[in-house]
């Protein structure tokens, strides 16, 4: 049974690893909007990957994607004039993992239940204090951005963090970390007295996957003429990177990337005309995920491939007794 | 060598352990005895470092390491089995073991850690079940696989919590022999039991517990048959 | 009043009972020993409806079958199981944890009637009947779980382990408290390590090895029997 | 901004608004003490409730203090059909996946009640006048509403302790906070009385609603700082302690207001959240009890 999951797997990734080559040649071929479509595509491929690093295998949710993101957009917004990109980046990542430590000390030697409940507060505790601080500082809210950096390094520079975070995901699999990561999942005392430093790597594994969604953040900033805070630390983006994880199933590494594609043209197709009922949609899936099929569709189409390959194994034993029968009859 | 001096812990009323002693010498096995609730996987639980205890110390190989968390206490090679063994089920067996040898001081990496689960796995008659989910094995298999994990960790000191329990009187010898050639690789047991004939058949030194306190302690033929262990097991007729 | 036939339970694939046979008759006492681990409590579970039995078991109390009722049910019916560990309501006191024993009864002057039986039965209770039940000692824990389920006028008393880490004194007073609620109609189904202490209060008893019945009879036979002493001891 | 009279208005105002944020803590603690459920849309139920109350007032012409009972059932009814929809199937599902499916299907109301809030009331901010004119206390001026929204925040507050100190309601649901698996043996049928915790958690959260609408402005979208601002107290005050809640709700409150009083009114999560970061680090388990 285990080869079944193992063919399944490495067919969807190298599925993927060739579709972000195709995704890196977008620019040349593509038409203004579809390259804006793959620029959406990308950056939720990122957020998507980034969050089941660490809440795939640990089971600890994070709610906080947006809130990361949005620490992301405001250095880029308030430092972008001033310092190199590649420097807003950095700085970005760094105080993400910063903000993210003090989350993890915070919470993750409780239950689950404070670390849900802490990062389900934290971008709109973000989303105020920016609020207040823009006020404070320069009068009026909401930012226009001016950053030396053409549409086409903004592509690549999300298509590389893309690319390094897919990768790091697929290593991660069969790695120490991943396998620290999902016995914590299944239970952390036993992983404990098997030799894991269970809170350290919990809080670095949460901080490293926060300053990516970070990184994300500052990469995109210049795409948004005009920035508030309500758009940068927007909750249904936690919500839709939750959604889209919980869609492809978090089950398999490769779940959650099955997920991202078919909500994103939803969403493309939808929100525009009518963005009220698409969430109450959105809602409705997620719900009915959760109690019908958590397993997502990379779960459904794992058990449809067991099922197949249980029917394979049975045809072939029935036919080898067959000929075992005929051999004894002629022996 | 394994030195635990006067620890006591209590939750709110109930006092769990009361001024307890334990030494475990290597290449030594000591069984901890009992009724239900006399603080036997307790004592287990402050010595792993689940729990830090309310006063005593617990001193491994020399160093005070009373209050340590599990995984420090681990990397000095001290393993645990659990009543219930907690195993990780979704992944396979081989995984399951090589877990051991992965997080232990001197981890290895990922690919030797995983063929070293396979030898490990045959010592405790695992052998031809390593890529089977952890979560398909009996319970008897998944306390094996317990072991197996914690054997990878190099322990030179065993804490095993009703290892023996529930096993057929087959099942039972093949446990009872592998427990002597641990003890004959040089590896101090503490063995928590409640399987008098395992008890009788493989503790060097026997500790008996009731409600919380250590109330006897010797070899095993005498520790038995003394009046007040008797009592403790099969009542004491105080009259009704 | 209770009759258990073909009870099977599986555990993790493995069999914690197998295929037991047992009967109560209706006020008497009957005793399950064994070792731990030999499924004494995982009996009671099941009966209690809190543990799910393999097809094939039937379980009749009072001739209706009772597969499946949920313990609330049951409890209601007025078969209550005072379990391992004793689940008291740690932040609550005394009073309050008799009170909700009597749950569902609404004349108040009957819920003051059992807790006047029940203050007498246990007079250390009525003593500490303010106090937080977290802050009593495990005898006193012991005795108000026992109480508490007195209190729901229970027809049959499941009792796992009332001896667990108790001094042998405290024991000792526990059993005759046992002694005086079947005389007064309760029937008793437990589930105990402590041999004598148990044999003495009961009737007949059923011993309990690796999940099977190995033997049966009454309280002097199986005092006699070098098997129970096998059992415990490995002599 | 000294002056001791000044101190005396913030700390009034501070136990007003500490009052509300106690009542919206003892639903939310309800739920969860009592239906185990942590419900992370309680604060669009709030709204809800604040949304209704305005609707029946501007269009209806009924007074909030009429229309608080009709909109607690209301919002009583939503909750109570969310769980029976679904929230009620994560009791069947395995300890660990439980806690989780719980906490991602509240997520999921979260949106649909938001989203179903936008497409009847729009996304613009509202606000009614109520019982507007001041009235002096300790010789300062506060709102009528205000002050009529503090005392239906202490009523109701004080009739749930009565009701949970002293009622065999209140025993039964303090039990079932206290130890499920011990309800269920003595004969609790634990399914029915946490429908019914749940349901009332969600009348106070329309009650809530309806008190806040009376001072504050609000739309669809506030929900989810309200949410905050209750996990806060209910942290801050032990999960599943009702005296924490409500002690807890008025430091919180007093807090607030001399923070807004001092540097500036739109800082007021944000010393909330400090607020709880500070706990978590030094006390992980809250100030009065411990729960999870």
């Amino acid at each position: 049974m285990a080869d079944v999951r193992e063919r399944g797997e490495s067919i969807a990734w190298a599925a993927y690893f060739l579709g972000m080559l195709v995704l890196l040649t977008a620019p040349r071929w593509g038409s203004a909007y579809l390259v804006g479509f793959c620029v959406e595509l990308l950056s939720y491929m990122a957020l998507v990957t980034a969050w089941t690093m660490f809440s795939g295998p640990t089971r600890y949710f994070s709610l906080a994607t947006a809130a990361f993101f949005g620490i992301g957009t405001y250095v880029t917004v308030y430092l972008g004039g001033r310092i190199p990109v590649l420097a807003c980046v950095a700085v970005a990542a760094a105080l993400a993992y910063l903000v993210a430590s003090v989350v993890g000390l915070a919470t993750l030697r409780l239950s689950g239940l404070y670390f849900v409940m802490f990062t389900f507060g934290l971008s709109e505790f973000l989303r105020q204090f920016v609020l207040w601080f823009e006020g404070r500082l320069f009068r009026k809210v909401g930012r226009i951005v001016s950053v030396p950096f053409s549409d086409l390094d903004l592509y690549y520079a999300l298509w590389g963090i893309t690319a390094v975070l897919l990768l790091s995901a697929f290593l991660l699999r069969r790695s120490r970390l991943g396998y620290a990561l999902r016995a914590i999942g299944e239970d952390e005392l036993a992983a404990a007295h098997a030799g894991v430093n269970v809170s350290r790597v919990k809080i670095g594994v949460f901080a490293a996957t926060a300053s990516a969604m970070a990184v994300v953040g500052a990469i995109l900033a210049p795409r948004w003429a005009y920035v508030l805070p309500d758009m940068a630390f927007d909750p249904t983006r936690s919500f839709q990177v939750v959604l889209m994880a919980m869609l492809g199933g978090i089950r398999h590494s490769y779940g959650p990337l099955l997920g991202t594609i078919p909500l994103l043209l939803l969403y493309e197709w939808l929100y525009a005309r009518y963005p009220y009922p698409f969430m109450f949609v959105l809602g409705l899936l997620l719900a009915v995920l959760i109690l019908y099929a958590p397993g997502g569709v990379s779960g459904m189409m794992e058990g449809i491939l067991q099922r197949a390959e249980e029917r394979r194994q049975e045809a072939m034993r029935i036919r080898a007794e067959e000929l075992g029968h005929v051999e004894s009859g002629e022996g | 060598m394994l030195e635990v001096r006067g620890v006591s812990r209590r939750f709110g009323g109930l006092e769990a352990l009361v001024g307890v002693d334990l030494v475990a010498q290597a290449g030594q096995v000591v069984a901890v005895i009992g009724p239900n609730g006399s603080g036997k996987t307790t004592l287990l639980n402050v010595i792993s470092g689940v729990l830090t205890p309310d006063a005593g110390t617990v001193r491994w190989e020399g160093r005070d390491i009373t209050g340590w968390p599990p995984h420090r206490v681990a990397h000095l090679g001290i393993g645990r089995t659990f009543q219930r063994p907690r195993i990780m089920e979704t992944m396979t067996v081989r995984e399951n073991i090589g877990l051991g040898f992965l997080f232990r001081a001197r981890g290895l990496p990922v690919p030797q850690a995983m063929a070293m689960a396979q030898e490990v796995g045959e010592e405790v008659g695992l052998g031809d079940r390593l890529d089977v989910p952890a979560g398909d094995l009996t319970y008897i298999d998944q306390k094996r696989l317990e072991l197996a994990r914690a054997l990878a960790g190099d322990p030179r000191l065993l804490l095993l919590d009703e290892w023996l329990a529930g096993l057929t009187e087959g099942e039972l010898q093949v446990g009872l022999e592998l427990l002597r050639r641990l003890r004959a690789q040089g590896k101090a047991v503490v063995l928590v039991e409640h399987v008098m004939s395992a008890v009788r058949a493989i503790a060097d030194r026997v500790v008996v517990l009731h409600a919380g306190r250590k109330i006897l302690e010797g070899e095993p033929e005498e520790v038995l048959k003394h009046p007040e262990v008797v009592a403790t097991y099969l009542g004491q007729d105080t009259g009704c | 009043m209770l009759r258990v036939f073909g009870l099977t339970v599986l555990y993790r694939k493995h069999r914690a009972l197998q295929d037991v046979h047992l009967e109560l008759h209706p006020e008497e006492t009957v005793a399950v020993i064994g070792a731990n681990g030999a499924g004494k409590s995982t009996l009671l579970q099941a009966i209690a409806g809190l543990v799910r039995p393999q097809p094939g078991a039937r379980i009749e109390y009072e001739g209706k079958s009772v597969l499946g009722w949920s313990p609330e049910r049951l409890a209601r019916a007025g078969v209550v199981l005072v379990p391992e560990g004793r689940e008291l309501f740690t932040g609550m006191t005394v009073y309050e944890n008799l009170l909700l024993g009597a749950h569902g009864v609404r004349d108040r002057s009957t819920v003051h009637r059992r807790l006047e039986w029940v203050y007498t039965l246990f007079p250390r209770l009525r003593e500490r009947h303010g106090q937080v039940a977290g802050t009593l000692s495990g005898g006193e824990q012991q005795m108000l779980a026992i109480a508490r389920g007195l209190m729901a006028r229970p027809r049959l008393l499941l009792l796992d382990e009332p001896s667990l880490g108790l001094a042998p004194l405290i024991v000792r007073e526990v059993f005759q408290v046992l002694q005086r609620i079947q005389a007064e109609g309760c029937a008793i189904l437990l589930a105990e390590q402590n041999v004598r202490m148990s044999l003495r209060v009961a009737q007949r008893g059923y011993v309990l090895e690796t999940g099977r019945v190995v033997r049966h009879g009454t309280a002097a036979e199986l005092e006699r029997d070098e098997l129970v002493q096998r059992a415990y001891l490995g002599a | 901004m000294a002056g001791s009279g000044t101190w005396v208005a913030v700390l009034l105002d501070g136990l007003i608004l500490g009052g509300v944020y106690a009542l919206i803590a003892l639903g939310l603690n309800l739920q969860y003490a009592v239906a185990m459920i942590l419900n992370l849309a309680y604060g669009e139920l709030v709204m809800l409730g604040a949304l209704l109350t305005y609707t029946l007032y501007t269009a209806g012409r009924l007074s909030p203090l009429v229309s608080l009972l009709a909109v607690a059932v209301v919002a009583g009814g939503v909750s109570a059909a969310a769980y029976l929809a679904g929230l009620r199937r994560v009791f069947r599902m395995d300890r660990r996946e439980a806690e989780v499916a719980m906490l991602l299907l509240t997520f999921a109301l979260l949106f649909l009640l938001q989203s179903s809030a936008l497409m009847l009331w729009g996304a613009e901010l509202r606000h009614y006048t109520f019982w507007g004119e001041p009235v002096f206390l300790l010789g300062h001026p506060f709102s009528t509403n205000r002050l009529v929204a503090a005392a239906g925040a202490f009523l109701l507050s004080g009739a749930l302790y009565g009701i949970l100190r002293w009622s065999s309601l209140g025993r039964v649901l303090r039990g079932m906070a206290d130890n499920p698996r011990a309800a269920q043996l003595v004969g609790v049928e634990v399914e029915r009385y946490r429908l019914v915790a749940f349901g009332i958690g969600g009348m106070l959260a329309g009650a809530s609603g309806t008190l806040l609408s009376m001072f504050w402005s609000f739309s669809p979208t506030a929900g989810i700082d309200v949410t905050v601002r209750a996990l806060v107290v209910i942290v801050l005050g032990g999960i599943g302690s009702v005296v924490g809640s409500l002690t807890a709700g008025l430091l919180l409150g007093v807090a607030e207001s001399v923070v807004s009083a001092v540097w500036d009114p739109a800082l007021r999560l944000t010393v909330n959240f400090a607020v709880l970061t500070g706990i978590l680090l030094w006390r992980p388990r809250g100030l009065f009890g411990w729960r999870t």
